[in-house]
């Protein structure tokens, strides 16, 4: 069906690969989201958020080995037919427009607040649509790629985060449990929607080369997301403490206003301008994800229509960026898009292992 | 290039196309019939010179040479193939038992013909004698002797111009290629060490040889490298970076991606970790295939150096890289977009200097770029003493106009100045290329939407890094595909003893390359 | 015989030539005024009030930078009286040294009194001139405008760049209206009437104050800060500028603070019988600069949309008040919206259009304002 | 066809970039503040002090002349408008080229403005994007513009020595340093910021101490003792000369000085009943700068740990007195211990440790732990 050498990657790079679609520009909201409802125990419910997660990971895994050598729209159209199965898939992709166009929307909002404020948000939404299409139109081998070298890049940027520390006060985290079990509870829910990306396995388990590694990689992605969310969310609690939290819009980056570095006055604008790559990563590897269930679907050769798949998705993506009003209904569509995850992550593998274990094995080609 | 599906395989004559209007008949016997058919080709050369002789004993048997002067060594010719012939040889059984025993004499006595063979028909006879092979005919006899007694002048071993080093080898390689070979052979006398030769060029049909260890190299890699030579249909190539272009994976990208060198002891490591090495005859430069992002920034002194020094270098040549590329356009950035980003007494000396200036940022830096640009191009093209001082005197008397007349502050000409010095610092010239173009896109970026634009250049030329190939090796292999094994050799090096394994990012038969020298002191 | 008497033909040409050069002028000898002032003179003010015909004089100060090394000031300020401007030109020679060359004037501030009497004629030399581009930015100054020329100025080079950082593009900084040379003839076609910035001498350093309200080429008004905001949304000229909210429920406040707004605008004219009613839309995008601390966006749905709602209401106030102030006072249309009139129904409207045209026209105002973004906190 | 489409898309890309630079600012058209003064307009002190009406403010700045040849290297500037983002919006009326508002190091409050509650004025520096949150806060007796307007000749401009004065003060002096970011993490419940406090004295500008805070409004001052042993207890890491005079009954035994760096506190907190009780213990570490001629420390070996305990008596006794003081006159906690109590029972005291009469019925007790480490050169 799919020549193995040309277009599939090493398990070692699916790790970077999730990551990639987790990490985005909402790793900056985050503490503000889940301080929001946990208070001072968020730490606690950032580890407690990443079991969804997990469970997607280890259902969609279950999935992939069940029915090996079948890309995601096979899968769909074998155990539903034509039509229920294709229904299926265009829900999935408008899905990933949806929350691909908040991510979008909500990087190109933090660049126009800080690097650009008199450039309208339509030019600054045309560059990350442009890296979009050129980064996906270079094939997996080179998505993967980059997104291993972005990861490296990601973590070594993160640690400039932990810069101002020093400025802690390690009375803003206690007293621990205070919020209450329904609170952590909330808060777990909050961050389970910053786990989403994890689908991308959904598409990238059939372009994997040694199948038998997906849940290895898949669970280190998770931990390695979890640990960045916990050091990120712990960092804003020591440094702003809870009352403040609520009032910063992106406490990650205001981290870097806090200390003055003697050389350096500004952190956070060098910061910015590294953290471009990251920022759209998980548009890209999103829509590159849609992009190729999108061209299964319709039967077009991927090698050459790849492409205009993926245009027309970025163009989609960009298209929905630019409705919301502004930056404060982007974070109220953000929790309907948690819910969207839900369904895809944990909704799809269920409902696909029900129709497996009813089809009993036997597809309908 | 890429290897665009061709409709049919290039057959054998229609590569040789220019021999076709050469009839391939069979040589008759007799000399002067032989002569009559050659007159047409080789009448009006001046330097084709046809010798006649008579070989001793009665009735003298007539013989012509055919060779073109200064291509062969005349003194083989005269004292040790045709003295021999023409004085003591014994005639009777030269005509019964045909040319063969005539090899056997010619080759007892004559010692230094490397190789004799025979020819039968015109067409190849015509072709040899313009390869610069010494031609025997003999009348009676229908074979005729193709010695190849090559000579002729041509340049000394001398140091490469242009990759000088302190404690490396002062030999770089000339024009000849068996030379070449003999100077990469003297280094490594391993067995396994392959050497073909192709010919490339209907009209040249110059000599290149693809040099590879056999036990080490990837035979894909290998089959890759020839069939691409094969495929060469071109008239002639004079220099080896025509080869280059052809056989290079992605032509319209901006960085190089087949290593070329004029130094022996800079592609023999290559050659042990299992890259395929191209020498064309007439060039200097060979070329080594399949080339790394990180290998033009290593130089062949790192591995000469002590390990702390050579780090050190390897580490200062990575900064100038990403200075030559990214300072012009970071000022331009800074300086128009996000001056808050400047500590405060920076920026207020920043902004009186460029009070005076009329210009915007981008064009001032723009000017000064194009200036500086031209005055090397200029110092290259003049003989070398006048192109130093003419560097070095428009440098510093430009820019101190600029500044005086306003036209520029003088901290534009300081950043363009080190960017083009860093710029210089690489090791490899290709990559010197490369760079000096990176920088005007960039500057653009730069100049149109700030640090913004700036990162925007960087992630599409990072893309653009890691979606490259060099013959199926990714271009930017430690990093991208990262393999952590290899960079221990990629921004420092470490210790000679402890480079055990071959770079896993060039695929290798056996990876183990040296023992573990000298006891582990855990 | 014929190449002979080519070659005494060229000869000829080449002495003619040398002794031509008739164009030619040394820079250094040249003076390039940065910022000019036209005034009506003294003698001329006082003719003026009691016979119309007396001749009028302009008054034209120019500020020089003194090209000499070491030369004690940096600039000068040279003063020459003519009928018209080119005649103030033409009595330069006798006190200044160097030709004049006012092609390079950045600047040109017209006094009060002057513009009063209408400026088309004594603008000719700036239209007429081929050499004079169309890119000065004009001021009206209150009073003399040449007081405000000579100010000491300690913290710039001259007076001139002080006024050429507050004029020139400044729309993008604030809400005062740009005017060129070019504006000023483009807005006296039919139905338009121009508008100038208006500075005042405060405390030694000229600042803006409003707005100089044009019939054709006279001056005919002054509006103040606020009312020049209006004005300019109200004309539709993009700008960037800050605009301060209080939204007040029974007479407690319940939020302070500030928009950084930019403009666009859309009219729609419709007519039944013979009066013609316009709509303006005015489109206000701000980002929030300030508000009253303790209230978070994300916890209060609706502050956003009170804030937008509390712009919007306080600008459609100012424009209205300014509308009817235009309609009583100014008697003409200085917000631009007569030449979508005359573009639909050209022939007819076209004489009518400027007399007692905009007083019994009905015009409605509708503003949108959208918070962009709300900086860096909730 | 991919080509034709890739072609589309660069033209567009070229189109945009060229048309517009949008942010594009010359940097020498731009005007970069060293200094900015929040001051109540002169018409609304009155109203303010009742806190009704709406107060007008005052920006002053101090912005650098870039010209060469220009008379004086500064320029002053002031604009009024109902919050500071709205007096910054006046400038471009009164001043050419753009403001970048970020540039400023040290931000002066006027003492009528500190009293009236500084929440909304932060509120700019506060939400804008360019702005780093470390500029550094002071508060000056009288109007903050007449510290800046006051005359300079051995500086380039009032902003340098408020910048040299005020930046990490608390490593040359007691003096506390407040940026932007300490400000508002001090407004949680629990917690109360400090600044320093300049005076304008005979046309110089000096440090007299500490302006102390109840959320964002000033309520009182500290003089300079005072402010040491108010840092010492809140336990900034600062470092200081403190001299010592050891009596023994009646004439004077030794006398000098010692440089104390301040290693912070410990803050034990018990509670019985609803009374609670602290224990702060200051750690003081310090090296002798001189003392009498004819003492040295060989020959009486006990003097090492008489002045040790001097020290930390003069200081307990210092802190005791300002606790005392805290306690009655601010009756607001500005040293920093309640935040203990929110530790442990975060839920049920948030809102009661910030009313009035909480902190006065705590019974806090000071010890203080001094060592000498070294003596200098001399025995």
């Amino acid at each position: 069906m799919k020549d193995k050498t040309s277009s599939t990657i090493t398990s070692k790079q699916l790790i970077f690969v999730i990551i990639g679609s987790q990490i985005g520009a909402g790793i900056f909201a985050l503490p503000r989201m889940v301080s929001g409802k946990a208070g001072e125990d968020a730490w606690i419910s950032v580890v407690l958020g990443a079991i969804i997660p997990f469970l997607s990971v280890f259902l969609i895994e279950r999935l992939g080995r069940r029915m090996p050598q079948m890309g995601f729209t096979q899968m769909a159209l074998g155990l539903f037919g034509k039509n229920v199965g294709s229904v299926l898939i265009i829900l999935f992709i408008a899905y990933v427009l949806l929350f691909e166009s908040l991510v979008v929307r909500s990087f190109a909002e933090i660049a126009n607040l800080y690097l650009l404020p008199k450039t309208p948000l339509a030019v600054v939404l045309l560059f990350i649509t442009i890296s979009i299409v050129y980064i996906g139109s270079k094939g997996v081998r080179v998505l993967a790629r980059l997104n291993e070298i972005l990861f490296y890049f990601g973590v070594l940027l993160l640690f400039i985060l932990i810069i101002p520390v020093g400025q802690a006060d390690y009375t803003n985290i206690l007293p621990v449990g205070e919020a209450g079990l329904k609170g952590i509870a909330r808060g777990a829910l909050t961050t389970a929607y910053s786990f989403a990306g994890t689908e991308v396995l959904l598409v990238f388990y059939s372009l994997v080369n040694k199948q038998e590694e997906v849940l290895k990689a898949g669970l280190i992605a998770v931990c390695i997301t979890t640990l960045l969310y916990l050091a990120m969310v712990i960092t804003c609690l020591l440094v702003f403490g809870v009352n403040n939290l609520q009032r910063i819009l992106w406490p990650g980056l205001m981290l870097l206003k806090v200390s003055q570095v003697p050389v350096l006055e500004r952190l956070e604008f060098i910061f910015l301008v590294f953290w471009m790559g990251m920022g759209a990563r998980p548009a890209v590897n999103m829509g590159f994800a849609a992009s190729l269930s999108l061209s299964q679907l319709l039967k077009i050769d991927e090698k050459k229509y790849n492409t205009y798949a993926l245009m027309f998705i970025a163009l989609a993506i960009y298209i929905l960026a630019l409705l919301p009003h502004n930056l404060l209904s982007v974070f109220k569509l953000w929790d309907y898009a948690g819910y969207g995850f839900l369904i895809i992550g944990l909704g799809y593998p269920l409902l696909y292992h029900l129709a497996a274990f009813m089809r009993g094995g036997k597809m309908l080609v | 290039m890429k290897i665009r599906p061709r409709k049919t395989p290039p057959t054998a004559d229609a590569r040789d196309r220019s021999i076709k209007n050469i009839p391939d008949t069979k040589l008759p016997v007799a000399l002067s019939e032989k002569m009559q058919l050659l007159k047409p080709y080789i009448e009006k050369n001046y330097d084709i010179i046809t010798h006649s002789f008579y070989l001793e004993g009665n009735p003298r048997l007539e013989a012509v040479a055919v060779y073109i002067n200064q291509v062969i060594d005349i003194e083989i010719l005269n004292l040790h193939i045709l003295k021999p012939l023409m004085l003591n040889c014994d005639r009777e059984d030269l005509l019964t038992s045909g040319s063969h025993t005539l090899i056997e004499t010619i080759y007892k006595t004559s010692i230094t013909a490397s190789r004799i063979a025979k020819i039968a028909n015109l067409s190849s006879l015509v072709q040899t004698i313009f390869d610069g092979i010494t031609i025997l005919m003999f009348d009676g006899l229908d074979d005729v002797l193709a010695i190849d007694i090559h000579g002729g002048k041509s340049r000394n071993i001398d140091v490469p111009p242009a990759e000088q080093t302190m404690r490396g080898s002062r030999e770089g390689f000339i024009e000849r290629v068996d030379v070449n070979i003999a100077l990469i052979r003297r280094r490594l006398r391993d067995p396994n060490l392959v050497v073909e030769k192709t010919l490339v060029g209907r009209r040249t049909r110059t000599e290149v040889a693809i040099l590879y260890i056999d036990d080490i190299a990837d035979p894909q890699i290998v089959q890759k490298v020839k069939d691409r030579i094969n495929q060469m249909d071109i008239d002639g190539i004079v220099a080896s970076g025509y080869v280059e272009q052809f056989i290079e994976d992605d032509p319209s990208s901006l960085f190089p991606q087949v290593y070329s060198s004029e130094r022996p002891d800079k592609l023999v490591p290559y050659l042990l970790e299992g890259r395929v090495v191209i020498i064309v005859d007439n060039t200097p430069l060979a070329l080594a295939v399949p080339a790394l992002f990180v290998q033009f920034l290593q130089a062949p002194e790192d591995y000469y150096e002590r390990t702390l020094f050579s780090s050190y270098i390897r580490l200062m040549r990575y900064v100038a890289w990403i200075v030559a590329v990214s300072l012009p356009a970071s000022y331009i950035a800074l300086l128009s977009y996000q001056p808050e980003l400047l500590p405060y007494d920076l920026l207020i000396s920043f902004s009186k200097a460029r009070v005076a200036v009329p210009f915007p940022v981008v064009v001032e830096a723009l000017i000064m770029e194009i200036i500086i640009q031209l005055v090397i191009e200029a110092g290259l093209r003049l003989p070398q003493q006048i192109g130093q001082t003419v560097g070095v005197v428009s440098g510093i008397i430009l820019g101190q106009a600029a500044i005086t007349a306003k036209l520029a502050s003088p901290i534009v000409i300081l950043i363009i100045s080190v960017s083009v010095i860093c710029t210089y610092a690489l090791p490899a010239s290709s990559l010197v290329l490369s760079t000096r173009i990176i920088r005007l896109p960039m500057m653009m970026l730069a100049a149109s939407f700030g640090l913004f634009g700036l990162s925007f250049g960087a992630i599409i030329f990072l893309t653009h890094l890691v979606s490259l190939e060099s013959m199926g090796v990714p271009y930017f292999s430690p990093l991208a595909p990262t393999r952590f094994s290899d960079l221990k050799d990629t921004f420092i090096r470490t210790f000679m003893w402890k480079m055990n394994k071959r770079p896993v990012s060039i695929p290798s038969h056996n990876p183990q390359r040296q023992g573990n020298t000298g006891e582990e002191n855990d | 015989m014929f190449r002979r008497c080519v070659l005494l033909i060229l000869l000829g040409i080449q002495l003619v030539m040398l002794a031509g050069c008739w164009d030619y002028r040394d820079v250094n000898r040249i003076d390039f005024p940065l910022a000019a002032a036209y005034d009506l003179h003294e003698v001329g003010l006082r003719a003026l009030r009691d016979e119309a015909n007396q001749e009028q004089l302009i008054d034209l100060a120019v500020i020089l930078p003194n090209l000499a090394q070491n030369a004690t000031l940096k600039f000068r300020i040279e003063k020459t009286t003519g009928v018209t401007v080119g005649n103030a030109r033409g009595q330069k020679p006798y006190t200044s040294t160097g030709t004049y060359s006012p092609g390079a004037t950045g600047i040109i501030i017209v006094g009060e009194d002057l513009a009063g009497t209408g400026l088309n004629n004594i603008f000719q030399a700036l239209f007429r001139g081929a050499l004079s581009p169309s890119i000065q930015n004009f001021a009206i100054s209150e009073g003399r405008g040449d007081g405000i020329l000579e100010a000491p100025v300690e913290d710039y080079l001259s007076m001139a760049d002080y006024l050429k950082g507050i004029l020139q593009k400044s729309e993008r900084r604030g809400f005062i209206p740009a005017t060129t040379l070019h504006n000023f003839e483009v807005w006296q076609g039919p139905g338009k009437n121009p508008i100038m910035p208006l500075i005042k001498q405060k405390n030694k350093k000229a600042e803006v104050t409003g707005t100089a309200i044009f019939k054709k080429d006279r001056m005919i008004g002054k509006a103040n800060l606020t009312e020049t905001r209006s004005l300019m949304l109200l004309r539709g000229i993009k700008a960037t500028g800050n605009v301060a909210f209080t939204i007040k429920r029974n007479g407690i406040i319940l939020d302070r603070g500030s928009v950084d707004a930019s403009n666009k605008r859309k009219v729609k004219v419709e007519r039944n019988g013979d009066d013609i009613n316009f709509l303006i839309i005015v489109m206000l995008e701000g980002n929030l600069i300030e508000h009253q601390f303790g209230k978070l966006f994300t916890e209060n749905e609706n502050l956003q949309q009170m804030i937008e709602s509390q712009i919007a209401s306080d600008v459609k106030k100012d424009c209205y008040k300014f509308i009817s102030k235009m309609q009583q006072e100014y008697r003409i249309d200085c917000i631009d919206i007569s030449k979508y009139a005359v573009a639909r129904w050209g022939k007819e409207l076209e004489d009518k259009v400027d007399q007692e045209f905009i007083e019994n026209v009905n015009i409605e105002v509708e503003v949108k304002m959208k918070l962009k973004n709300t900086g860096e906190l909730t | 066809m991919f080509k034709k489409l890739l072609l589309v898309f660069v033209i567009v890309f070229l189109v945009f970039s060229i048309s517009g630079c949008w942010d594009y600012r010359d940097v020498n058209k731009v005007s970069f503040p060293a200094t900015g003064a929040y001051d109540l307009h002169e018409s609304s002190i009155a109203a303010a002090r009742q806190n009704q009406g709406e107060p007008l403010v005052d920006l002053t700045v101090i912005i650098p002349n870039l010209a060469q040849d220009v008379k004086k290297p500064f320029r002053i500037e002031r604009t009024t408008g109902i919050l500071i983002g709205n007096a910054r919006g006046q400038k471009p009326y009164s001043s050419p080229g753009t403001y970048s508002a970020g540039v400023a190091a040290v931000i002066i409050l006027g003492e009528d403005l500190a009293r009236a509650g500084i929440n909304n004025m932060v509120e700019a520096l506060f939400r804008g994007a360019q702005i780093p949150k470390t500029e550094n806060f002071a508060v000056a007796e009288g109007r903050g513009e007449d510290v800046l307007r006051a005359p300079i000749k051995d500086y380039s401009n009032m902003g340098e020595y408020l910048k040299g004065v005020l930046k990490q003060s608390e490593k040359r002096s007691f003096i506390p340093s407040t940026t932007l970011y300490q400000f508002g993490v001090n407004r949680a419940p629990g917690k109360n910021p400090i600044m320093p406090l300049l005076t304008l004295k005979n046309q110089k500008v000096e440090v007299t101490g500490t302006a102390i805070f109840k959320k964002d409004k000033m309520i009182g001052k500290a003089n300079l003792d005072e402010s040491r042993s108010l840092v010492m207890l809140r336990g900034i890491e600062a470092s200081g000369n403190i001299p010592y005079i050891i009596k023994k009954d009646g004439q004077i035994l030794d006398k000098g000085s010692v440089d104390v760096c301040c290693g912070g506190r410990k803050v034990k907190m018990d509670c019985n009943g609803d009374k609670f009780s602290y224990l702060i213990t200051v750690y003081l570490k310090g090296s002798l700068i001189e003392h009498e001629f004819n003492k040295n420390f060989i020959q009486n070996p006990d003097l090492h740990k008489m002045i040790e305990n001097q020290i930390a008596a003069d200081t307990k006794s210092d802190c005791m007195k300002f606790i005392e003081k805290m306690q009655q006159e601010y009756k607001v906690d500005c040293i920093d211990i309640n935040k203990y109590i929110l530790a442990k029972w975060r839920k049920e005291f948030q809102n009661q440790v910030d009313q009035s009469g909480f902190i006065e019925n705590l019974d806090i007790k000071v010890k203080v732990k001094m060592k000498l480490k070294n003596v200098g050169e001399l025995t």
